[in-house]
């Protein structure tokens, strides 16, 4: 086992929690996150292996699926494998694994950060943040959006319980912005 | 001071008093008044000047269509120039300033300019100060300047925030009248996601402001009742103090909601104001009617003001602007007021009434057929003339004129997409057309509806087919429904200093000499006059002009043609549009994995597109950046240095065709890359035009990882995927950026291999026989963890580049520094990574301009003709390869210690200076300490057989003009032995 | 008539009985010398110069809408020379000089007002292109200084300075670029060109060309056919729609830029400023609105409208750079046509057709250019070689590759 | 603006980045006779309406798919929305 320290997106050695009145937002980096891409002809072999692999029919356009491991739809025949991380840290490998060659893989779990929103309020937060009409979001939609111009994913966990994706360099201004917006609808 | 105009009645608190103040005075008043009602109430008619002629003025209206009641809101960094006293919300301890005027409101200097009106037509200044020519700026200009401009900035940072958010219904309601009640009552009874937006801090629109009843009780009674019910529904937002300022495509609306604007200060955290984006389904506009003015002589002092505001000060907020009014009007409703104004206990001067058959009234006397000829009062409205129906005349005494010259509806968001209005006769008005922004629809006074029953009824209606509710329409409470009954009355003949854009001054004899000069279209007398331009946008002056226009043309208002109004539909703050997109966070900040690292090592950060990049890493005992940028230039050459490259794009490139996708891409060719090799790869634009370089490196048949310049990364992904979906759509290739996903390091130096060694696991052979240079390949470092290993070299020098998740970026480059310890290792910053590419003569973004082939950029031969790659065909062009073309080389001064200057352009080394004799330019320089010298790399005409030819590098806009002498671009190693070590 | 402060006074005290129309609404004869479609900016001082320098009297300028009603009415008012190529800078500087001179030229005073532009520099990279900019402007004739960020600063203290995500490095500046009454420039031009016999022709609207084996020999319009020797074309964002009834492709897109002004101020702003790191310049008018603009909305669009986000994303830059103005507000936006071609620069051209002229792909240049451009085209319809300073402004450079690319971004013109 | 995508439903269109006339899906071939002539014609001439436009939108807020919209360019009123890929493989694109 290497012995190289893993620091959190924000720079932390711990996760960093804010709450503003009912609503948390919790940075959540223990998570492995794996890209598939289905290959020319191979999409029904990739959906199989999919679904397998998270033990769930593979999600549709704009949903999420499965557990402990997820998949989200990311694009045409495209998906993310979301995972603990400590039971998988090299969870590209896993996939590549399952998939073979009717799939393309690639490790994403360093590219995002993600931040977890729970309670009462949240969507008033979130109507601060992204274009998403996340009232009528359910429990299982997932869908990517622009975040003060940054590209993020928004997955609805349960009703008042939403995590946000964003891009990992740009943490630090992403989670400005929640807490802004936490701020100023709480 | 006593609120001695203060009525009975009335939507205002009395039992709360709060205190403000108007030109450093202090006043009383209460919870529920605006500015405009507290100063009323507290007997202050003048409120401001004109644009133009300062000519003092109060205030005309009680609503957002205030043209002359501007004030200098709040003091400090929160003053806010130009805020219609009508809509600010009264608050404790509430600061206002007249503004435009000096030294004062009551004595303004610049009044002089009224005297000299008939100097300062309408376009005069088109016709004069052009001699002499240099006067302009110097004497003119500036003194037209300092007159010209309302209120004035803080020039402070604003230091509130403000916020942007999304909301989403089936329908939006714009106007809280009887009409937009209505419609919310009926849409959401129904179920529908409904949000009723309204700009005043009460609902109810005009039921606020009238007394007849509904349902035989109090209009405001079933406004409480109706929002109570409203409230109630979950499906219901309720959004007061909210402005829709615009209709924009596909059903998209902006709307200003002032959550702050009316506190005495924000609760921290909180915004002063919040822009929503409302994607409605449908939209119903119940924005009701304007009531418009008469012109005539002197039409504009503080006093005059349009009828149904005196009603509106009267009934809501219990005031009136003097104890003795007078009315002129030209239809029923101007009786209206006065009614309630009498049973407000105000004396009644008279009604004047432009129409012979008027009805009269028991009440006060009512003068048939009569007109106002001229009104008197300096700073305030004394007495007006009425010339009777049998020509003779007679003064009213009266402190308060109100004036009714009919209604327009408030068509402003239909013409939000070029609508353009319909004419109305029967109301001489314009109403909506038929080209309204598809998924609007228009109910209630604001579609010339004019009676309470008919907006009700129109409301409902409009909900219901908006939505397409079937079943019976929800029962109307009961309401007056008085027809429409007046004769369309413009203007009061012969009159001349008559105003019709009271903020800018432009009165009748403008829009007639407009006519005389021939500038007849409305756009012209609207350019021409400025009649309409004002912060008001024409909403009490527009109708007027026109119609004088076509009186004068010999056509008919609609023939004459109408202005159409653009958005938003009242002014809204800069801040505003911007929300938290302001300060640093103006763009999202990009941090590398070691960026809490190299602040600790006192990094110098550097912005590079949203990245921030370490530039240099100074040491306490320098005081120069470029003794730093030099140690770790020289130390890395000597050593070894290490550089974070995190910010170089990566897009995963994998599938059957990979190879050969690349080989549409890029310009030279990659079918052939072996497994386990890198090569350097040029991208070109479908122009034949250079767009990028990097590295492809194939970690396997169907596995490559693309590297893109920083600044190209996002502009190359979008291509690669254009190319892919759109012009080789069964091309078996999948991509995704994988960026961030990799914390990158460049260690470069002779040392690099001995320093890695320490960190690359055992088992992976990383000596010049294992891993020779452009090899790479999965490896894994310090026990176990995944990386990836490219030999690739910026430098020059024997180098590597190795990455890990980007979690562990941050320890990683801690390990290098402390095991390269025994190597003396330096971790080095952009502007070393600079300064040894230039050495080495690598092309980069200032090469790399947008401009430049492969062919300049001396790779000309990189460019594969047996193949199909993009930009490959049209890189053929003449104009691309002509004779004596740009090519890229090296610049060095003659005498040493001589600078070279970016930028600077190169001349022959005798001959003139000029753009004709231009030979090219310099694109990239820096000090060298491998050479100790300043060098360059630049464009030269034909340069690839000009070596060694001394010319003179020019920069006239730094003043300096220096001997350089033309050298190969690649100053160190340029047999690349260092490299391959 | 002549105009002059004595011609105001003299009229101010005898009624202003004596101002007559500006220029005649004649009826189009059946044939002119010469025809220029479009009565914007350019088209007019086409006329002006074609009439006063060239003596072609035998001229008509027809219009659609109202002549000025289109570009010229709805821009950001900025003339500047501060370009880069050899192929825009001579004639950009051409074209400042002739603003320098336009008030006594056409006795009209459009306020031309040289109170200076900046353009902001944010980075080193940005500093090297400027520096090789201001040089290519010095060494075409024009002016250009080169500042540092202290110089910026004492010239406009209240930028941001303190928290700036850009950091403010220092600017190019031209001191002899500035503003002009835009409105006033068409009517300026429109009643010189009148004065000189031009048939100013409005409410005329193009409906095709009468071609006879290659030979143009008039227009059809709305008010009938007009036989002319020469036809003209100068109608910027319509110049697709046009030129397509004569059967030709342009190497041009037609796309929607914004502009905004504010409520009137004191004043503010000395000169013109530009942004380096956002999209954002501005100026301030004389009867002190914030005038101000930003980025296309990069779309195709002829509907002289735009939407919200490009709104925001031009008062996000005027907050990033000057946070003064954060309580100003926005009082107007609207939107034009812009002629945006495949290198970012214009046409004055022949076309395929003998007797057919062609003038436009100005994409959001086209105000400052308004002289020149109407010199040049009337020096290229008077006699059929181009002015030395547009020589480049040709269409086959996109079939040769002698491109002028200012901002080196391709053949993509919503990146101009 | 909002886009209608295919996949996604209605987006704004902040979230996409345009390109241009959709003609750009046709690149001609570049061993024909004519290509040189074909290439500039493909790069540089554009038909321009002003009213109903083929054009290529990139969803880089999105799932990264390039779409061709049918947009009215005097009215801004969306009439169709199409997967660029399958638009491409109709016009008989392939490898």
């Amino acid at each position: 086992m290497h012995d190289l320290v893993a620091i959190t997106a924000l720079g932390g050695t711990e996760p960093k929690i804010d709450r503003v009145g009912s609503v948390t937002c919790t940075e959540t980096p223990g998570v492995a996150l794996a890209s598939v891409a289905a290959r020319q002809g191979r999409e029904d072999k990739t959906r199989n292996a999919v679904s397998q692999l998270i033990g769930a029919e593979t999600p549709a356009v704009g949903k999420f699926t499965g557990g402990p491991i997820i998949a989200f739809w990311t694009g045409p025949d495209q998906w993310m494998i979301e995972a603990p991380f400590e039971t998988h840290e090299d969870l590209a490998h896993l996939v590549k694994e399952n998939t073979g060659d009717t799939a393309s893989v690639s490790e994403q779990t360093d590219a995002w950060v993600r931040f977890d929103l729970d309670g009462e309020g949240v969507l008033a937060v979130l109507e601060l943040l992204s274009s998403l009409d996340c009232r009528k979001m359910a429990a299982g939609a997932a869908s990517r959006t622009s975040i003060h111009h940054l590209g993020c994913f928004v997955l609805c966990r349960a009703s008042g319980s939403f995590s946000v994706y964003g891009p990992r360099s740009s943490a630090g201004s992403l989670h400005h912005a929640i807490v802004a917006a936490m701020k100023s609808a709480l | 001071m006593t609120q001695d105009n203060r009525l009975s009645g009335g939507q205002i608190d009395r039992t709360k008093t709060l205190n403000f103040k108007f030109d450093n005075r202090s006043y009383s008043a209460h919870p529920g008044d605006t500015l405009a009602s507290a100063l009323l109430a507290n007997g202050v008619r003048l409120m401001g000047r004109s644009f133009k002629y300062h000519r003092p003025r109060g205030v005309l209206t009680a609503g957002s269509e205030e043209p002359n009641a501007l004030v200098e809101l709040r003091t400090g960094n929160r003053q806010e120039p130009n805020t219609r006293v009508t809509t600010v919300e009264m608050f404790e301890g509430l600061e206002a300033h007249s503004q435009n005027r000096w030294p004062s409101l009551k004595f303004d200097a610049l009044a002089i300019n009224d005297r000299f009106s008939t100097f300062l037509t309408a376009g005069f200044y088109y016709k004069t100060f052009m001699w002499p020519a240099a006067f302009w700026e110097k004497l003119y200009e500036p003194m037209i300047r300092r007159a010209a401009g309302l209120g004035s900035l803080s020039m402070q940072e604003d230091p509130d925030e403000y916020d942007k958010g999304f909301r989403h219904c089936d329908l939006l309601i714009i106007g809280a009248g009887p009409a937009g009640l209505m419609a919310a009552l009926t849409a959401g009874r129904a179920g529908s996601e409904v949000i009723l937006a309204d700009e005043d801090f009460a609902l109810g629109g005009r039921l606020n402001s009238e007394t007849f009843s509904l349902n035989d009780g109090d209009a405001t009674e079933w406004v409480k009742q109706s929002v109570a019910e409203l409230s109630a529904m979950p499906n219901v937002r309720l959004m007061p103090r909210t402005t829709v300022i615009g209709a924009f495509d596909h059903g998209i609306y902006g709307a200003v909601e002032r959550t702050g604007d009316h506190l005495a200060s924000l609760p921290s955290g909180k915004p002063r104001q919040i822009l929503w984006r409302i994607y409605a389904k449908r939209a119903l506009l119940c924005a009701g009617a304007t009531e418009r003015p008469i012109a005539f002589e002197n039409n504009d002092r503080p006093g005059i003001m349009l009828a149904s505001a005196l009603r509106t000060y009267a009934n809501r907020f219990a005031t009136t602007a003097a104890q003795r009014v007078a009315i002129f009007t030209n239809n029923d409703d101007g009786h209206r007021t006065a009614a309630d104004l009498h049973a407000k206990g105000i004396r009644i001067a008279a009604v004047v009434d432009v129409r012979d058959d008027a009805p009269t009234s028991h009440d006060y006397e009512v003068l048939r057929g009569a007109q106002v000829r001229d009104t008197k009062g300096r700073l305030g409205l004394t007495f007006v003339e009425v010339e009777l129906a049998d020509g003779s005349s007679r003064t009213l005494d009266c402190g308060a004129l109100g004036v009714s010259g009919g209604w327009n509806p408030n068509v402003h968001l239909t013409c939000h997409q070029r609508g353009r209005p319909a004419w109305n006769d029967d109301l001489a008005a314009f109403v909506p057309g038929a080209d309204l922004p598809p998924g609007l629809s228009v109910a209630g006074a604001a579609n010339g509806v004019m009676s309470t029953h008919g907006a009700l009824q129109s409301g409902a209606e409009g909900a219901a087919q908006a939505l397409g509710l079937k079943g019976p329409l929800p029962d109307l409470p009961k309401a007056e429904d008085t027809p429409i009954s007046q004769t369309p009355f413009w203007y009061v003949q012969g009159c001349s200093r008559a105003w019709l854009d009271q903020q800018n001054d432009v009165t009748v004899k403008d829009v007639k000499l407009s006519h005389q000069e021939g500038f007849r279209s409305v756009e012209h007398l609207k350019r021409y006059t400025t009649l309409g331009m004002a912060t008001d946008q024409g909403k009490t002056s527009n109708m007027g002009g026109l119609a004088i226009m076509a009186e004068l043309a010999g056509k008919s208002i609609p023939e004459t043609g109408t202005t159409i109004f653009r958005p938003p539909y009242t002014p809204v703050p800069i801040a505003t549009f911007a929300g938290r997109m302001k300060g640093k966070e103006f763009h999202p900040t990009r941090l590398t994995p070691s960026h809490y690292w190299a602040k600790e090592r006192g990094a110098v950060f550097v912005e590079v597109g949203n990245w921030l990049r370490a530039q240099w890493f100074p040491l306490p005992s320098e005081t120069h950046w470029r003794e730093s940028v030099d140690r770790e230039v020289r130390q890395t050459r000597a050593s070894v240095g290490v550089c974070d490259c995190t910010t170089l794009g990566k897009i995963d490139v994998q599938g059957a065709d990979a190879a050969d996708f690349l080989n549409r891409v890029y310009c030279n060719g990659f079918a052939k890359l072996a497994v386990g090799k890198t090569r350097y790869g040029l991208m070109l634009r479908e122009d034949g035009i250079a767009m990028d370089d990097g590295t492809a490196a194939r970690l396997a048949e169907d596995h490559f990882v693309v590297t893109t310049t920083t600044a190209n990364a996002v502009k190359v992904y979008q291509h690669m995927e254009f190319v892919r979906q759109c012009l080789f759509p069964d091309m078996d290739v999948q991509l995704i950026s994988t960026t961030e996903a990799w914390a990158q390091y460049a260690v470069a130096g002779p040392n690099s291999r001995k320093l890695l060694q320490k960190i690359v696991d055992p088992e992976f052979d990383i000596s010049n026989e294992g891993f020779p240079f452009m090899a790479c390949g999965n490896i894994t470092v310090c026990g176990g963890l995944r990386a990836r290993l490219f030999r690739i070299s910026f430098s020059g020098e024997l180098a590597f580049e190795i990455a890990v998740p980007s979690r562990y970026g941050d320890a990683l480059m801690r390990r290098l520094m402390q095991e390269g310890e025994e190597f003396d290792v330096v971790p080095y910053g952009t502007e070393a990574l600079g300064v040894m590419r230039i050495e080495k003569g690598h092309a980069a973004g200032n090469e790399l301009n947008g401009t430049t082939t492969a062919l300049n950029l001396g790779m000309g031969r990189m460019v594969s003709k047996n193949k199909d790659s993009i930009g490959s065909i049209l890189s053929e062009r003449e104009g691309l390869n002509e004779p004596g073309a740009l090519m890229m080389v090296g610049i060095k001064p003659v005498n040493a210690g001589d600078k070279v200057t970016a930028g600077g352009h190169l001349m022959d080394a005798t001959g003139p200076v000029d753009a004709a004799h231009d030979q090219g330019y310099v694109t990239s320089a820096a000090f060298s300490p491998s050479l100790d010298s300043h060098i360059g790399l630049g464009f030269l005409k034909n340069g690839g057989t000009r070596q060694g030819e001394k010319m003179r590098l020019v920069s006239p806009v730094t003043d300096l003009t220096v001997e350089v002498e033309i050298v190969s671009a690649h100053f160190v190693d340029p047999e690349g032995e260092r490299l391959r070590a | 008539m002549r105009y002059s402060g004595f011609k105001v006074i003299k009229e101010a005290l005898t009624g202003h009985k004596g101002w007559t129309p500006a220029w005649r609404e004649p009826e189009p004869k059946p044939h002119y010398d010469i025809v220029i479609i479009g009565g914007g900016g350019h088209g007019l001082s086409t006329a002006h110069y074609l009439s006063k320098v060239f003596g072609l009297r035998n001229v008509a300028v027809i219009e659609k809408g109202w002549i000025g009603g289109g570009n010229v009415g709805r821009n950001t008012t900025i003339i500047r020379s501060n370009y880069l190529l050899d192929g825009n800078e001579p004639f950009y500087e051409f074209s400042l000089k002739l603003w320098e001179g336009l008030e006594q030229d056409v006795n009209y005073n459009a306020m031309v007002s040289q109170r200076g532009i900046i353009n902001l520099i944010h980075t080193d990279a940005q500093r090297d292109a400027f520096t090789r900019r201001g040089n290519a402007m010095i060494l075409n004739g024009a002016d250009a200084e080169l500042l540092d960020a202290e110089q910026v600063r004492k010239e406009y203290p209240f930028l941001n300075f303190n928290d700036a995500r850009f950091p403010i490095k220092g600017g190019l500046a031209q001191r002899r670029g500035g503003t002009v009454r835009h409105d006033a420039v068409a009517w300026g031009y429109a009643r010189s060109a009148d004065s000189h016999g031009v048939d100013i022709i409005q409410n005329c609207e193009v409906t095709g060309f009468r071609i006879e084996n290659g030979k143009c020999l008039g227009v059809e319009t709305s008010k009938g056919f007009i036989g002319a020797g020469k036809v003209g074309c100068a109608v910027a964002g319509n110049s697709g729609r046009v030129m397509g009834m004569a059967g030709m492709r342009l190497p041009i897109e037609s796309h929607v830029l914004q502009a905004f002004v504010s409520e009137g101020l004191k004043p503010v702003l000395p000169g013109v400023i530009t942004f380096g790191a956002g999209h954002f310049y501005v100026s301030q008018s004389d009867k002190g609105g914030l005038v101000f603009g930003g980025d296309i909305d990069g779309y195709n669009s002829y509907a002289q409208r735009g939407n919200l986000p490009v709104v925001e994303d031009v008062c996000e830059g005027g907050m990033a750079l000057m946070p003064m103005i954060g309580r100003a507000r926005l009082l107007r936006m609207w939107g034009g046509i812009m002629d945006m071609s495949m290198d970012g620069s214009p046409i004055i051209d022949r076309t395929g057709i003998d007797g057919l002229y062609f003038n436009g792909g100005w994409c959001y240049g086209g105000f400052k250019a308004t002289p020149a451009s109407g010199f040049c085209f009337a020096h290229l319809l008077a006699k059929d070689e181009p002015h030395p300073t547009a020589t480049a402004y040709r269409f086959d450079r996109f079939r040769t590759g002698r491109m002028i690319d200012e901002k080196g971004m391709g053949n993509q013109p919503n990146l101009h | 603006m909002i886009i209608h995508h295919p996949l996604l439903g209605p987006r704004d269109s902040s979230e996409f980045v345009y390109l241009g006339d959709a003609s750009l899906i046709n690149r001609p071939d570049w061993q024909a006779e004519d290509a040189t002539e074909a290439f500039y014609d493909y790069a540089y001439l554009r038909d321009n309406p002003a009213g109903e436009h083929r054009e290529l939108w990139f969803h880089e807020g999105g799932d990264r798919s390039w779409l061709v919209v049918t947009r009215n360019t005097a009215t801004h009123e969306i009439s169709k929305v199409e997967l660029a890929r399958d638009v491409a493989r109709a016009q008989g694109r392939s490898k």
